[in-house]
């Protein structure tokens, strides 16, 4: 795997989180809300190296403008977290083909 | 041998790690191979409770485990829920594995353990049961006993 | 034989019911014959946290324990405190006992820990251990291992 | 015993709860505010069939005209009360006999 979101989020700084701490609905409505286009995929469907977790479909948002991919982030004490990060148009293409709508 | 994963939430609620112990302890009797799938510090809490490891033996970090994950790696699932990220977890431990599973809830608020028990419904074909908890175990320790009885028979 | 007795507060502490196994198995290894005087809801964390009673074979009510106690039924008082209301049983059973005593305080925020700590060393002669601790148990684990090893010198 | 509070508080409703859930301290405070006469006695007191709990020395409120006795009453998990009830002539006379000061 060419790139690992948890080394991502460690080491870099070039990301945002939008909200955190919250509940995995509340999250799934703002990825909705703040993205241009969604996706849904499965439950430990693998994005960036790592298991995306959560209740099916999970909404993943696309911003292909801005070149950025939106999406939940869950801790079992901190909850879930929405973070933003900037992707290659490659990256883009493979997350968008885990579609299951 | 059969194989049974314990998935532990946060270790906030302070019958977790006596129940999970008591899961443990049940499912070995039962003749599963079991294995716990915590956080770190849940995993502490759990070692300070069995200082021999007398009842609990296979401890993985919830996050490896998930990584590794295969569908019918284990042959039972029982998750502890008592928080919404549980919930996220639990769900998506039991698509990956596509196995009978348990989901144990519990709450000291009945509205919020409600609502935990509902979406994991919604989501899975899993057994839920759950029980307003907080000091006092017996509640869901009962139905715990009558749910595990019941997923054998 | 020498007597501890293992004094525990409202089990709303994730880490009180691990740490109460932890010291009984801790003291029953110094030698001790151990008792724990807890709530009836305390007393149900530990029956399931230890199913067989491997580690923990004397329970008793802390309200009949605390009626009966003389000067002296215990050789060391050991006392689990997170709460003011455990500092008031902690001080209480010291001052009826008269014997070498240790007091483990825990606690999520460090002010009201070090308020618990202090109330406690004002009013008595006990050694005092604190450390914030919520759910990860290793920093007072450690406190108490030092302090217990230091008692016995 | 002729007399024990914990089954005088069970059954009998002659008794005013001055405050509840309260810390040790300010239950003190209260004692020593509400009452005309206080007495100071050590910790694990048996007053009433049952051994005061607390900090020594631990305050007890008398009002000798009310006739009744004010003191604390603590559980581990409801934090500590005062409590208000009255009393035979006798039986205070026997809680003024321990105090310390």
């Amino acid at each position: 795997m060419s790139f690992c979101l948890e080394t991502y989020l460690h080491e870099s700084e070039n990301y945002q989180i939008l909200i955190s701490r919250a509940g995995f609905k509340e999250c799934k409505k703002l990825i909705i809300d703040h993205s241009p286009e969604v996706i849904y995929v499965k439950a430990g469907e693998k994005i960036l190296g790592v298991r995306i977790i959560g209740i099916p479909p999970i909404a993943i948002g696309i911003n292909e403008e801005e070149g950025t991919v939106t999406l939940p982030y869950t801790k079992p004490c901190y909850g879930t977290a929405v973070v933003e990060l900037p992707l290659d148009k490659n990256e883009l293409e493979s997350i968008r083909s885990l579609n299951t709508k | 041998m059969k194989r049974a994963l314990i998935l532990l939430g946060c270790p906030e609620a302070p019958s977790q790690t006596p129940m999970a112990v008591y899961a443990v302890y049940k499912l070995t009797k039962m003749g599963y191979e079991v294995t716990v799938a915590s956080t770190p510090s849940a995993m502490k809490l759990l070692e300070v409770s069995d200082p021999e490891g007398y009842y609990v033996s296979n401890k993985v970090d919830i996050e490896s485990c998930l990584s590794k994950l295969d569908e019918e790696s284990y042959d039972l699932l029982v998750g502890f829920v008592h928080k919404d990220a549980a919930v996220s977890y639990f769900v998506t431990f039991y698509h990956i594995l596509n196995v009978k599973s348990l989901a144990v809830v519990f709450e000291r608020d009945s509205d919020i353990m409600e609502n935990l028990a509902k979406d994991i419904m919604e989501s899975t074909d899993a057994n839920v049961v759950s029980a307003r908890a907080y000091h006092n175990p017996t509640p869901i320790r009962v139905k715990f006993d009558r749910a595990i009885k019941h997923l054998e028979e």
